[in-house]
């Protein structure tokens, strides 16, 4: 029973973990760049939607549509004023201005709210299936539920779109995809405003777990997903999915067994994962045409 | 001596010696895709030898299960009678395989004298220390380096060049820096693929010319593939026909541009060229 | 069709074309040969946008183009087959196509694929496969197959023939003259300048970064300096 | 709104006094540097510490008397920085240091207080290690073995519960520091502890193990010697997972019920050793208070009280010892740790007794030579969301 | 004129470098003998060598050897934590200062070196942002150790636990080193700025050395184009390793000088965050570019200090992040580079960025 229970915890973790892995591994497989700051948008879209419904009193969806609405615009403009001007330069002095980009949200945030925990009111019903012995709550069920719809989404929309699939060209080739009339400013400031519609999403459901919000919220999370993406194969959208679940599965049972190592322990098993599958889980290795 | 397989075209002066290349029912499969196929060559020790076939019959696959990038599905490779059997890359350019790239592939961002340089990596050694603390051998080795460099650039007459971005240079001459750095590594066979793509007619009678003075101050077998007939026909002894991973004909240039075979699969009506 | 005045082309401190001046007309088509690093990519590439010349303008369709973003010219009816092929590489074949048609109508886009198909077979056999595992020679096939899929009127191609088997360069120049009967026009470079001059209109002679020679495909065929310099002869 | 109320930036709007520190020396103010996390994920406790000062030092100087300056540098609740913000504030000028707020920091600051000779008074870094050694480091917080042997005792003697779990963050020093003591004390005095619980860092969000665990080892009571933000969380998911037993903090939980959108009646029965009751009915409690939510918004916590406690047993002592705005740090340091810890005779009797400070975290507070405070703990209980004194 | 040989380019550039960091400690030493220095300067002249070193050591693998390392803090912390247990425990066989923070500096680095090896020899069979991520899981890994690992000593040695302090029972007179997540408290500070000179100096040199020879060419092959370096006979993990290893060695080194200044410090210092501050370093400071990361880890240390001076109170990070963001910004435009990065170092940078890890 416990371990079905811890089965569940970790589940539910895990599809915390892992729709924000899809939000990151949109950004990250098509700008190819570790976008650092997602996380904090993500922390940005929780305060929108703490004072939309906290302090405002307004309906949850109505705070969750206000988050998406802010987070999308503010995804665009860093990309505008951050990335764009940076498009010719390497892949890494685009992740450092991302941390800067980090650094600034979580400042401004710190100025704009101040540092005090603000307790987030769950936008999901709170209270848990009414199932003997098992503790399944709504919030978890929703995220799950989230989870998939938007993985399937994501992948039709990547594959079989046109827009999704010019995403894909620019991704590999600038000029080439120019050279197909495909405005390549236009195609990744897209992408950031999908994965950043994505965050305030995430935000929602992620606060409504773990309701604490504080400016440095997001940073972690946006680790755990970093590293839920590339577990589960860089750029592969079912991978982000089961790579967070996977993660918050074992970060769970490894507490089980001890909490005092328990980050040793998912680390170790991310590594020997990665050992044996070295391009993540459903990341598949193409091979360079010699 | 080793009595050469029926199956090979080795020109006489090497026949007496058992041949530097010998390939058995080599083959690999891509998923469904058989890409090479019961692939037999003897290539003797001095030959010029050619690999043609239509675009993606498996040329430089071959070179890439030779040299290791891909390990065969089938088949073994003798190299001077050792079958490099479990070897890497690395392993069999130790043993005398050197090659250079279809897409070229050199060290973009380093000076043409650098690229060369580390092509001699395996034949100017000192060890990491003393390059660190810069003893003397560092120095001596270095200078030694540098020499060799030069040398080798000479072929081309590169040495001007030596300075150069290896990236920044004209098609062309990246195309000969690539050779070059493939004989640093001092090899007793040469895989050249397409060596005269993006050249000009004048420029591959000079790497025409180029390639026979490799063989003969070198004195090491070259198989190169080439789309380029002048080429291909203007020096090489022995020719070999690829076509969907199949060899479709063997022979001296003259039997391959008589083989029907040939003509219908490859080189078309040939209107002459030049 | 495609007016170029004296433009000047730097990568940084390098300048590579200088006062470069040349014109297609519609329905020709014109070749620029010259030797490696004279100058013929860094034109085409000045042309679609991907580069920017210091000076002078480039005319298409009557329209100064020297400002308009590259994605903007494709609708305008211009297409590039890059130098080196530039296909994607993780896209499947069938995908490469279908970007090539992005300017275009989605109804457009299955026929003009069967047209490619048509011309190119060995890619219809290799529709569903990553454009990375193709060959040399299929990458370029798909590549042009790509420019095809956007119906351009000004079709510029940077060494088509490179790395083609000699049945298939007789493929591509008899497709070049197909499509130069369906009126499309066409800006050769072309390494193999024997078969380019011989089924060009007129030719450009380019020497580093220079106009050298120009005229008619036929007389540069027979001019002596262009047999020794570019025909081996 | 709420949020822009406690803007950390509205610390501007203080009126001056407190306002002039790092622009230095206004005639005969005596300048004390403050060194706390303003940014970074343990801002709130610093910003507590500062704010609590601030209200303090504006009484004082209306007072007329003795004139204080507050020069407070962010450390980021880091060792580094920390040692940074102390080198910039004595090279500004600074007499007195007062700080840090969190642990490793003031550990660090205070082996350069104690080689250089400077005054230091930390309001909320209660390792002993902060102390050791160093006669010039006081505290005015509880120590964490202090609080672990009382915390340990009184659930005991009170029987509040007869199988105790243990949650702590591993990663805190002020945490494990209250654990292991408590821990010590549970093994003499026979408390059976039947599950002990980490985790790595307050940014940890979930609990549900740590709590089955606790649970499934039939736990009536769980001791968390941790600070409230992750307290908080605590408290939620042990509700939905129906898990109620009775939860027991330390000083590091006050702050919970003020905690922005908090349920509070999740915190009902949740008991906590504090040495200040925000609740508190006497006068100085409420205009404390008061004052602090008009200059900042929100209900201070313990680290404020011990903040504003801190300024005053600085005041009294500077009094006492007539310190004046010229004397250098290092008389100053001297006259001050004779006015803390009394003045004792080679042979290590008392001479003259230490001052003996009323604050808002205690009445009486003395200190021993070791730089240790002596107050009486108070258990508070929450019932119907204020505490209520035990 | 006629152009510099590449050699001779390179020869003046190292020059430049050394010539930099020389002049600069001089000055520096200069003004503080004549009191010029405020204690807030002077402060953070160790850290700053410190961070220095790590810059280079990061550089080594993220601009010459092309791979991510998001887990660097956790060489540094290996460093560190043994540097000091080795000081400490030496503290009254070895009187002499200068040899013991020497021997400290000594273990440290051996040490790092070794957890650069265990950490290398699996990681580095990855690619990309594959390694990156175990890099960082690395980095946790060590700093996840350090907290819950107890060390003392006593006149029978050195004791561990994972316990507790209690765990380790001490003989009478022992004292513990590391308790947990406290770090040590008790520490003896050591580090001297000539140390963190003379640590800047060595590093340089090996630093530089290691570039301009076979093997460091063997490493910018590899970075450059893996599969031609392998088909010329370069073995890729060989030098991957060389790389990594040496990197993590000077790492510990840095960790080392760095813990020597603080009498107390937590394993949560080493943590993802100071991995990243480090790598700032090394982009800001253009990668593959030594020179550049030693002007840019001494710059970006001392800013937030800078700051402090005009009162931003809690603006201070804010505008950190602005600085950093506008740096980057301007730093990598193509049209300003030109204007920043002169001739010499212009080609050499870009081509390296190119070279840079996560393609
Ligand atoms: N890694 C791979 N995965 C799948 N298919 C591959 C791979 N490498 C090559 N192929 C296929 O094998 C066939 C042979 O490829 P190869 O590159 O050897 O052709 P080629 O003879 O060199 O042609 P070209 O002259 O155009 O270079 C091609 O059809 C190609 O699509
Ligand atoms: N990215 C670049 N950076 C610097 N110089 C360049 C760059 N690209 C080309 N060049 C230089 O500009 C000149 C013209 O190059 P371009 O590629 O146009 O020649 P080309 O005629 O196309 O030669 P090829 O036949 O090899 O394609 C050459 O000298 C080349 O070295
Ligand atoms: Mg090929
Ligand atoms: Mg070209």
């Amino acid at each position: 029973m416990s371990f079905l229970n811890n089965l569940i915890t970790g589940i539910s973790l895990g599809s915390v973990y892992a729709i924000i892995a899809l939000g990151y591994t949109m950004v990250y497989g098509i700008a190819k760049m570790l976008n650092f700051a997602h996380g904090d948008v993500i922390m940005v879209g929780a305060y929108m939607i703490f004072f939309a419904t906290g302090s405002f009193g307004l309906n949850p969806i109505v705070g969750i549509l206000l988050a998406v609405v802010v987070c999308t615009v503010l995804g665009v403009v860093i990309e505008g004023l951050a990335y764009k001007p940076l498009r010719q330069a390497s892949s890494l002095a685009v992740l450092i201005t991302a941390i800067g980009v980090s650094y600034f949200l979580q400042n401004a945030a710190l100025l704009l709210w101040g540092a005090d925990p603000k307790v987030f009111t769950s936008v999901i019903p709170e209270g848990s299936l009414p199932i003997e012995g098992v503790n399944i709550t709504y919030v978890s069920l929703v995220t799950v539920l989230a989870c998939i719809v938007i993985m399937l989404a994501l992948t039709w929309f990547t594959s079989k779109t046109k827009m999704g699939k010019a995403m894909r060209a620019c991704s590999e080739d600038k000029a080439a995809a120019q050279l197909m009339g495909i405005n390549v400013n236009r195609t990744i400031s897209m992408t950031f405003a999908i994965g950043s519609a994505l965050a305030a999403i995430a935000s929602a459901l992620l606060f409504s777990s773990y309701k604490n919000l504080i400016p440095t919220s997001g940073s972690l999370p946006g680790i755990k997903a970093f590293t839920a993406a590339v577990f589960g194969g860089i750029g592969s959208i079912p991978g982000a999915m089961l790579g967070g679940i996977l993660l918050g599965i074992i970060e769970t049972f490894a507490k089980v067994i001890n909490t005092n190592i328990s980050d040793a322990v998912v680390f170790a098993v991310l590594i020997i994962v990665l050992l044996v599958k070295p391009a993540g889980l459903l990341g598949k290795t193409i091979r360079e045409k010699v | 001596m080793v009595p050469v397989p029926s199956h090979s075209i080795v020109p006489e002066r090497d026949v007496d010696k058992p041949p530097i290349l010998e390939c058995q029912h080599l083959g690999i499969d891509f998923g469904g895709l058989t890409a090479v196929n019961e692939f037999n060559l003897a290539v003797g020790r001095t030959e010029i030898a050619g690999l043609i076939g239509p675009n993606g019959a498996g040329k430089t696959t071959v070179f890439n299960l030779l040299t290791k990038v891909y390990q065969p599905t089938r088949g073994t490779i003798l190299l001077d009678g050792k079958d490099t059997h479990g070897m890497n890359t690395v392993q069999v350019n130790k043993a005398g395989i050197a090659r250079t790239f279809q897409n070229i592939r050199l060290f973009d961002k380093l000076t043409v004298e650098d690229n060369v340089k580390i092509g001699l990596h395996n034949q100017i050694r000192y060890p990491m220390w003393s390059g660190v603390l810069r003893l003397p051998g560092y120095w001596k080795k270095e200078k030694l380096a540098h020499e060799s460099a030069m040398e080798l650039l000479s072929i081309f007459d590169m040495q001007d060049l030596a300075n150069h971005q290896a990236g920044s240079l004209p098609y062309g001459a990246q195309r000969r820096l690539e050779i070059i750095r493939a004989l640093a590594t001092n090899p007793s066979l040469l895989l050249l693929d397409e060596p005269a793509a993006g050249m000009n007619p004048s420029e591959t009678a000079d790497l025409m010319e180029n390639i026979l003075k490799i063989r003969d101050t070198f004195q090491i077998a070259i198989m190169l593939i080439e789309h380029d007939m002048n080429l291909v026909m203007g020096i090489c002894e022995g020719i070999c026909v690829l076509n969907f991973g199949q060899v479709i004909a063997k022979g001296t240039p003259a039997e391959i541009q008589a083989n029907p075979k040939v003509v219908e699969a490859y080189l078309g009506s040939q209107k002459k060229e030049g | 069709m495609l007016k170029v005045n004296n433009i000047n082309v730097y990568y940084g401190a390098i300048h590579a074309i200088k006062d470069v001046s040349f014109e297609v007309n519609d329905g020709e088509i014109v070749t620029l040969i010259g030797a490696n690093g004279a100058g013929k990519s860094t034109t085409l590439q000045t042309i679609s946008g991907l580069l920017r010349s210091r000076t002078g303008s480039i005319e298409f369709m009557g329209k100064d183009i020297g400002s308009v973003p590259p994605d903007k010219l494709v609708a305008h009816g211009l297409a590039q087959v890059p130098e080196g092929r530039r296909v994607f590489l993780q896209m499947t074949v069938e995908e490469n196509l279908e970007m090539g048609a992005f300017t275009q109508p989605a109804s457009t886009i299955a026929p003009n694929m069967e047209k490619v198909y048509a011309q190119f077979p060995r890619l219809k056999e290799r529709r569903r496969q990553v454009a990375g595992t193709l060959s040399g020679g299929e990458q370029q096939m798909l590549a042009m197959g790509r420019a095809l899929m956007s119906n351009p009127k000004l079709l510029m191609l940077d060494e088509p023939s490179m790395g083609l088997a000699p049945i298939l360069v007789e493929q591509i120049f008899d497709i070049i003259k197909q499509l130069h009967q369906a009126g499309t026009t066409i800006l050769l470079v072309e390494q193999n300048a024997q078969m380019a001059l011989s089924v060009a209109d007129r030719g450009y002679v380019l020497e580093t970064g220079r106009v050298t020679l120009s005229g008619p495909g036929k007389e540069l065929l027979a001019d002596e300096a262009v047999k020794k310099a570019y025909l081996g002869g | 709104d709420q949020g822009s109320a406690n803007t950390p930036g509205s610390g501007e709007t203080t009126p001056a006094g407190t306002e002039n520190g790092s622009t230095g020396s206004t005639e005969g103010t005596i300048k004390i540097g403050g060194i706390g996390p303003l940014t970074g994920s343990a801002a709130v406790y610093g910003l507590a510490t500062k704010q609590g000062a601030e209200v303090a030092i504006q009484e004082i100087n209306a007072l007329g008397g003795l004139q204080f300056s507050l020069d407070f540098q962010d450390d980021e609740g880091d060792t580094e920085k920390a040692v940074n913000a102390y080198n910039k504030l004595i090279g500004d000028g600074a007499q007195i240091i007062y700080g840090c707020t969190t642990t490793n920091p003031c550990v660090a600051v205070a082996a350069e207080t104690y080689s250089a000779r400077y005054f230091q008074l930390t309001p909320s870094a209660s390792s002993t290690t902060v102390t050791e050694g160093k006669d010039n480091v006081f505290q005015v917080c509880f120590t964490d073995p202090n609080q672990g042997i009382t915390a340990a005792n009184y659930i005991k003697d009170n029987n509040l519960g007869t199988k105790v779990a243990v949650i702590y963050n591993n990663g805190d020093a002020y945490s494990t520091g209250i654990y292991n003591a408590f821990q010590a004390t549970a093994d003499e005095i026979g408390l059976e502890v039947v599950a002990v619980q980490t985790f790595p860092d307050d940014s940890n969000t979930d609990f549900n193990v740590q709590l089955s665990a606790a649970k499934d080892a039939g736990a009536d009571l769980v001791f968390m010697p941790i600070y409230y933000t992750p307290a908080s969380l605590i408290l939620s998911q042990a509700k939905s997972m129906g898990y109620e037993p009775t939860f027991f903090g330390c000083d590091g939980m006050d702050g919970i019920l003020d905690l922005e959108g908090f349920d509070v009646s999740l915190a009902e029965g949740l008991m906590l050793m504090t040495p200040f009751n925000a609740w508190g009915e006497d006068e100085r409690t409420k205009t404390f208070v008061s004052e602090y939510e008009s200059a900042y918004g929100g209900i201070p916590n313990q680290f404020a009280a011990d903040g504003y406690d801190c300024m005053y047993a600085i005041y009294e002592a500077c009094t006492a010892a007539g310190i004046t705005a010229d004397m250098s740090a290092q008389d100053v340091c001297e006259a001050l740790i004779a006015q803390f810890a009394g003045t004792y005779d080679d042979a290590g009797n008392l001479v003259t007794p230490g001052i003996s400070v009323d604050g808002l975290t205690g009445t009486g507070m003395t200190w021993s030579r070791n730089g240790e405070v002596s107050k009486a703990p108070v258990v508070v209980k929450v019932e119907g969301g204020v505490y209520v004194t035990q | 004129m006629k152009k510099l040989s590449p050699d001779r380019k390179r020869l003046i550039n190292n020059c430049i470098t050394y010539g930099i960091v020389i002049a600069a400690f001089v000055i520096l030493q200069i003004c503080n003998a004549g009191g010029l220095l405020s204690p807030s300067i002077q402060g953070q002249l160790v850290p700053i060598c410190a961070y220095v070193v790590m810059a280079i050591a990061l550089n080594l693998v993220v601009g010459i050897s092309g791979e991510l390392s998001l887990g660097h803090a956790g060489f540094m912390s290996v460093g560190a934590f043994s540097g000091v247990v080795a000081a400490l425990s030496l503290q009254n066989s070895i009187p002499n200062d200068g040899l013991r923070l020497a021997i400290a500096m000594v273990v440290g680095a051996v040490l790092a070196g070794v957890a650069g090896v265990i950490v290398g020899v699996p990681v580095l069979r990855l690619r990309g942002d594959y390694l990156a991520i175990v890099t960082l899981a690395f980095g946790e890994i060590i700093r996840n150790i350090f907290n819950v690992l107890y060390v003392g000593v006593d006149e029978n040695g050195l004791h561990f636990s994972l316990q507790n302090e209690m765990a380790l029972n001490l003989a009478e007179g022992g004292k513990s080193i590391l308790k947990g997540p406290m770090g040590f408290t008790t520490n003896v500070k050591l580090a001297t700025f000539t140390a963190g000179f003379i640590l800047v100096l060595i590093t340089l040199t090996i630093a530089l050395n290691l570039i301009n020879s076979r093997s460091g060419r063997a490493i910018m092959a590899l970075r450059d184009n893996r599969i031609a370096a392998e088909s010329v006979g370069i073995g890729a993990t060989k030098y991957k390793l060389m790389a990594f290893v040496t990197s993590a060695v000077l790492a510990g080194a840095a960790g080392v000088l760095y813990a020597m200044n603080y009498s107390s410090m937590a394993p949560k210092k080493f943590d993802f965050n100071t991995s990243i501050l480090i790598l700032v370093f090394v982009v800001l400071g253009g990668i593959g570019n030594i020179r550049g990361s030693i002007i840019a880890a001494a710059f970006l240390t001392y800013l937030p200090e800078l700051l402090r001076n005009f009162n931003l109170d809690e603006y201070r990070m804010l505008v950190y992040a602005i600085v950093l963001i506008l740096v980057m910004l301007v730093t990598n435009n193509p049209m300003l580079k030109s204007v920043f990065t002169f001739a010499g170092r212009k080609a050499r940078k870009e081509e390296a960025q190119k070279g840079g890890a996560v393609q």
